[in-house]
């Protein structure tokens, strides 16, 4: 999808713009709480947090919930289920950054498929994701490892770049095209100084990130290190607590329980992770992964290699999210560049 | 876009049959599904599974027993382990749960047709190829020669006894019983299945070997099928893992890149001898 | 701090006896002002051993995430010792986890490091939140020290110190075989001051401002995980039959998460912050841990890590416990 | 407004408490009714976790029973509550719980008068309080 239309905002306009969004729809942004920026649903433009590098968790928690009632149902002798009518509303995710909108792009393969989830599926279609630009990526951004960057715009519906008193607006799907067809009035088409402005912008924002991951040849070479002393190594630093994979916006694992209250119940979906032993732990007490070392080789190579192999992407995009709380600091660029220069 | 593939539908528990009792039970349940047509059309083929559902305790993944030429009805024998699997063997006649399916693929009995088969089952392993006897039983000329190779710890434990004893019964096929340890009164083999199956010696040429137990006997049981001479597009197993949505979502089932839900269950060994992952 | 040589040739030379399996210790981070934990098996392993003022790591959970499979028949278990580089808390972990006999004193070698306090990562985070490059961290009489493309920073210890430190009452561990530089002896006191402030406030005003916490928690289990002292074979929460805690994530799971961790911590908290470090919500756990540290010192006089043969806590009662709130 | 009558769930140790309230009935003593009770073999079997999670499946109040120190059946298992108890309500009192909520109570066999008079203490006393809705089961989904 190429773009489509160039404009300008004067950033005195966002507010109005912002009105204009919160009228017909549930409009989330990057809101700081207590430390920790994250999407929340806002009623007045005030609460946003613009200068926010990158929020705690990733938006896809606000498409793929961490906590999601499947259907609910009765229990006794005659059990009965009633399904859990999925909200359609239509909904804005206003400041999404560029790496976390393409994790959406990647989270999609998993849910479409030959069984469509429509839990994710129906938010997905009725959400319009309003990136912004990353005009100060953080210490361990690396998107461009991917040949993406802070401004590209592939993924999003309108991506906005600030452009010092305005911001640069790119509006990149039909989606996008309707949300700001009925706001003409705030925006100007842009101008070539605006052009170049952007342009100075994203390379200055592309300069920002010096960590740079090398991904060239990453699944043959995995294919080939299966069993390589360098996942030990890594393994014996790993606590297994799930924060690398709660907080990574491609990770889509989950797992499904029965809560009940005496006779009435539901079935929900929670976020898991692969790096708890419970993952894989059968009920005759064998474990496929019984180890550190089989959950984290599996976490790489899911992302890595199997991804890769099943979807035709890399189901990495750059964050850094893990890097940033891995209380052992355990760096996933490291780890990969590693296995990049490892002999086989 | 509002199907919810994680809801199931009803059934009835018609008929609960003890296979096996004491330590390790093992019931099967013939569930009927609740509404009419969806019975007609609930069709599968052996080796397919199904997630069944006992609201309040869970979901498991259970390889369908029965034989689809077995209409109306399908049958998955549940071996008491877990939580769910416990509370599945509390379940009483007429109780009402939920079933979804079916799921992964299937054993492929069309290309199949003209060979001699050998089954290799181990406990519960039975339950899969239980389906896949039952179905090559009933259109027996359509297969070559057939011998069920068959053991679990102790002459109790050994599943569908009834059904293997009718098969024993049998001319065009060999059934061979085992079990681990001696047993005062058992006048077959003794000892681990993949050594009865080295005993048996079934001769690989133009013969598909289909294994299933725990994963210790599907690794020592394909050895020595390479020992007889079989090659790894000749040998089939069917595997466990953890389940939890059992259509290919939730990320815990995968050997390799291969999810056992939906890439399996059924997987040939030349399938399994490249892929990279622990089982 | 602590002199690099020594430690290294101490850990060196404590690689090159039969009985001892690995050492772990600290290393350069990948980026920033990050510390990670570094295992050495052989002699070359050690050059990448650091001491600095970073090393927030307990490194004393290391011997109990040992996943110990089932071996078959003829191997028999490696039960040679672990090497463990402890600070003064640290070292208290160490001695709580053995006073449980959640593991064996000849399990571990413990190289003791004086510690003059370290940094909190979320302040200098804060303070320089984009520095990438690896950054080393020294103490010079009373500031930290660093440099950063060529410019010195010295900034007064506390305004980077991580509050553990403010009060640090064992500054040199309590436990150890080698004692890297002499010891230090501190008249510190912890006051508990902001929890007794807390304490003072009503039951509304307490009751809100936990809820807003426990509202935030995303359940991921850092906090446990990274704990020494949560070494528990089958955690509560991860048990099915029954199930005391669902995994769903809402205010009454995450307050019955967050009520029993602290509580399962009471009498063996030995104060090292790691669960508030990791927490990537920022939820102020340690208060929670202090708020029981200072109850269980008050009402039963007990501190947690202090002494190997001493009983813990909740395994002895005493005719004298406080009686007036039963009826 | 029809008045708050609160949940109270008390956990009895089989051999003095438990007993206590089988007196209380057979000596047709008037008391609440908004007990319920859950049998344990000693005080000492009432692990926290079994107290948080009454709370957030709906009680407002939780009382557990014990023999008077000295009789317990099991020599240390009061001990060993009273030290338990005493700990979890300092900690529920700093998360804003009225720790007048969870109680105990030593009630030996011979003691039906005492158990009426616990029960109608601890049922004012969480009537007054009013109903615990800080972390209960919302049960909705």
């Amino acid at each position: 999808m190429t773009t489509m239309e160039k404009l300008v905002l004067p950033k005195l306009g966002i507010r109005k713009l912002i009105i204009g969004m919160l009228a017909e729809h549930r409009f989330f942004g990057p809101v700081d709480d207590d430390g920790a920026t994250l999407f929340k649903q806002i009623k007045d433009p005030a609460e946003l947090d613009l200068t926010f590098t990158n929020s705690t968790v990733p938006p896809k928690a606000l498409l793929f919930k961490q906590t999601e009632t499947l259907f609910k149902f009765s229990l006794g002798r005659s059990v009965k289920i009633d399904p859990v009518d999925i909200t359609n509303e239509r909904t804005i995710i206003f400041g999404i950054r560029p790496c976390d909108a393409k994790s959406l792009a990647i989270l999609d393969q998993v849910f479409k498929g030959d069984y469509e989830d429509p839990f994710y599926l129906t938010r997905r279609k009725n959400t319009v994701l309003i990136g912004l630009s990353c005009t100060q990526p953080g210490v361990n951004c690396f998107c461009t490892s991917f040949k993406d960057g802070p401004a590209s715009s592939e993924n999003v519906d309108v991506l906005l770049t600030d452009i010092g008193e305005k911001y640069y607006v790119e509006v990149r799907s039909d989606k996008g095209k309707h949300l700001i067809a009925s706001m003409k009035e705030l925006l100007r088409s842009a101008k070539a100084e605006d052009e170049n402005n952007v342009t100075y912008v994203e390379e200055k924002a592309i300069a920002a990130i010096t960590r740079n991951m090398n991904i060239e040849g990453m699944v043959n070479k995995l294919d080939k290190m299966f069993e390589n002393s360098l996942w030990k190594t890594i393994a014996m630093k790993c606590l297994g607590c799930g924060v690398c994979t709660y907080l990574c916006p491609t990770c889509n694992c989950f797992d499904i329980q029965d809560e009940t209250a005496l006779e009435k119940g539901a079935r929900v979906r929670v976020w898991d992770s692969c790096m708890y032993p419970e993952y894989t732990l059968q009920a005759s007490g064998h474990n496929p992964r019984p180890e550190r070392v089989n959950r984290i080789r599996n976490r790489v190579y899911h992302k890595f290699n199997y991804c890769p192999k099943n979807y035709g992407v890399t189901a990495c995009v750059g964050c850094g999210r893990c890097i940033d709380n891995c209380p052992v600091n355990i760096d996933i660029i490291d780890v990969i560049n590693k296995a990049g220069e490892a002999k086989v | 876009m509002n199907v919810n593939p994680y809801q199931p539908l009803l059934a009835t528990i018609d008929e609960i049959r003890l296979e096996v009792a004491g330590e390790r039970p093992i019931k099967t349940l013939k569930l009927v599904l609740q509404e009419e047509d969806l019975r007609k059309r609930f069709s599968y083929l052996p080796g397919q599974c199904v997630m069944v559902s006992l609201f309040g305790a869970g979901e498991c993944f259970f390889a369908i027993s029965s034989s689809p030429t077995q209409k109306g009805y399908i049958e998955v024998s549940v071996m008491k382990l877990g939580k769910v699997t416990s509370a599945l063997h509390e379940c009483e006649p007429g109780d009402v749960i939920g079933v979804r399916g079916p799921y992964g693929n299937s054993f492929d009995v069309d290309a199949w047709q003209g060979k001699n088969m050998v089954f290799i089952g181990g406990g519960i392993g039975q339950a899969p190829l239980r389906s896949l006897i039952n179905y090559i039983v009933e259109n027996r000329k359509k297969y070559g020669k057939i011998d069920v190779v068959y053991g679990a710890r102790t002459s109790e434990d050994l599943c569908f006894k009834k059904e293997l004893s009718e098969l024993e019964k049998r001319d065009d096929l060999g059934v061979h019983l085992s079990i681990d340890v001696e047993e005062e009164g058992w006048k077959k083999f003794v000892g681990f299945v993949p050594d009865n199956l080295l005993q048996v010696k079934p001769s690989p040429k133009n013969t598909i070997a289909v294994t299933c137990g725990p994963p210790i006997m599907i690794k020592f049981v394909i050895q020595n099928l390479l020992k007889l001479g079989f090659t790894e597009e000749q040998i089939f197993t069917t595997l466990e893992m953890r389940m939890k949505c059992g259509i290919g979502k939730c990320g815990r089932c995968n050997i390799g890149n291969l999810f056992v839900c939906k890439d399996g269950p059924v997987f040939s060994y030349k399938q399994l001898k490249n892929i990279q992952g622990e089982m | 701090m602590v002199n690099l040589d020594k430690l290294r040739e101490t850990v060196k030379e404590m690689l090159t006896r039969e009985d001892v399996k690995y050492v772990v210790g600290y290393e350069k981070g990948t980026y920033g002002f990050r510390v990670s934990p570094s295992f050495a098996f052989i002699p070359e392993d050690v050059d990448k051993f650091i001491f600095s003022p970073l090393c927030v790591n307990n490194l004393t959970i290391y011997p109990m995430l040992e996943e110990k499979l089932p071996l078959p028949k003829d191997e028999k278990e490696d039960a040679r010792k672990i090497g463990i580089v402890v600070k003064g808390c640290d070292s208290k972990a160490a001695v709580q986890i053995i006073q449980e006999k959640g593991m064996k004193r000849e399990h571990v070698v413990l190289i003791g490091v004086p510690c003059t306090g370290v940094v909190n990562p979320r302040k200098i985070k804060a303070r320089f939140s984009h520095q990438g490059k690896n950054v080393d961290v020294e103490e010079k009489n009373g500031k930290f020290v660093f440099v950063i493309d060529g410019a010195i920073h010295a900034i007064p210890k506390e305004e980077l110190i991580f509050d553990k430190c403010k009060h640090c009452e064992n500054p040199t561990p309590v436990l150890y075989d080698v004692l890297l530089g002499d010891e230090i002896h501190s008249t510190e006191k912890e006051d508990y001051e902001e929890v007794k402030a807390f304490e003072e406030r009503s039951f509304g005003e307490k009751w809100d401002y936990w809820k807003k916490q426990f509202e935030r928690c995303i359940r991921c289990y850092a906090c446990r995980n990274v704990c020494p002292m949560c070494y528990c074979k089958k955690c509560m929460v991860d048990q099915l039959s029954p199930q005391w805690v669902r995994r769903s994530t809402n205010l009454s799971e995450n307050a019955a998460w967050n009520i029993m961790r602290a509580y399962h911590l009471a009498g063996r908290c030995i104060g090292c912050g790691e669960c508030e470090r990791v927490c990537p919500m920022g939820i102020p756990l340690t208060e929670l841990n202090k708020k029981l540290q200072k109850d269980v010192k008050q009402i039963f006089s007990y501190t947690a890590g202090l002494s190997l043969d001493k009983k813990p806590l909740l395994a002895i009662f005493s005719p004298e416990d406080p009686k007036e709130f039963i009826l | 407004m029809t008045e708050f009558e609160p949940n109270i769930v008390a956990f009895l140790c089989n051999w003095c408490s438990y007993a206590g309230a089988d007196l209380a009935g057979t000596s047709r003593l008037k008391y609440p009714p908004n007990v319920k009770v859950i049998r344990v073999m000693c005080s000492g079997r009432v692990n926290p976790m079994f107290v948080v999670n009454a709370l957030q499946q709906g009680a407002d109040g939780v009382l557990i029973g014990g023999c008077h120190p000295g009789d317990c059946h099991y020599v240390q298992g009061n001990y060993f509550a009273r030290r338990r108890m005493a700990i979890l309500k300092k900690l529920l009192e700093y998360i804003g719980i009225d720790s007048r909520r969870v109680r105990m109570a030593w009630v030996s066999a011979a003691e039906g008068n005492k158990f009426a008079d616990v029960i109608k203490t601890v049922t004012e006393d969480v009537k007054q309080i009013g109903p615990m809705q800080h972390f209960r089961r919302s049960n909705e989904w």
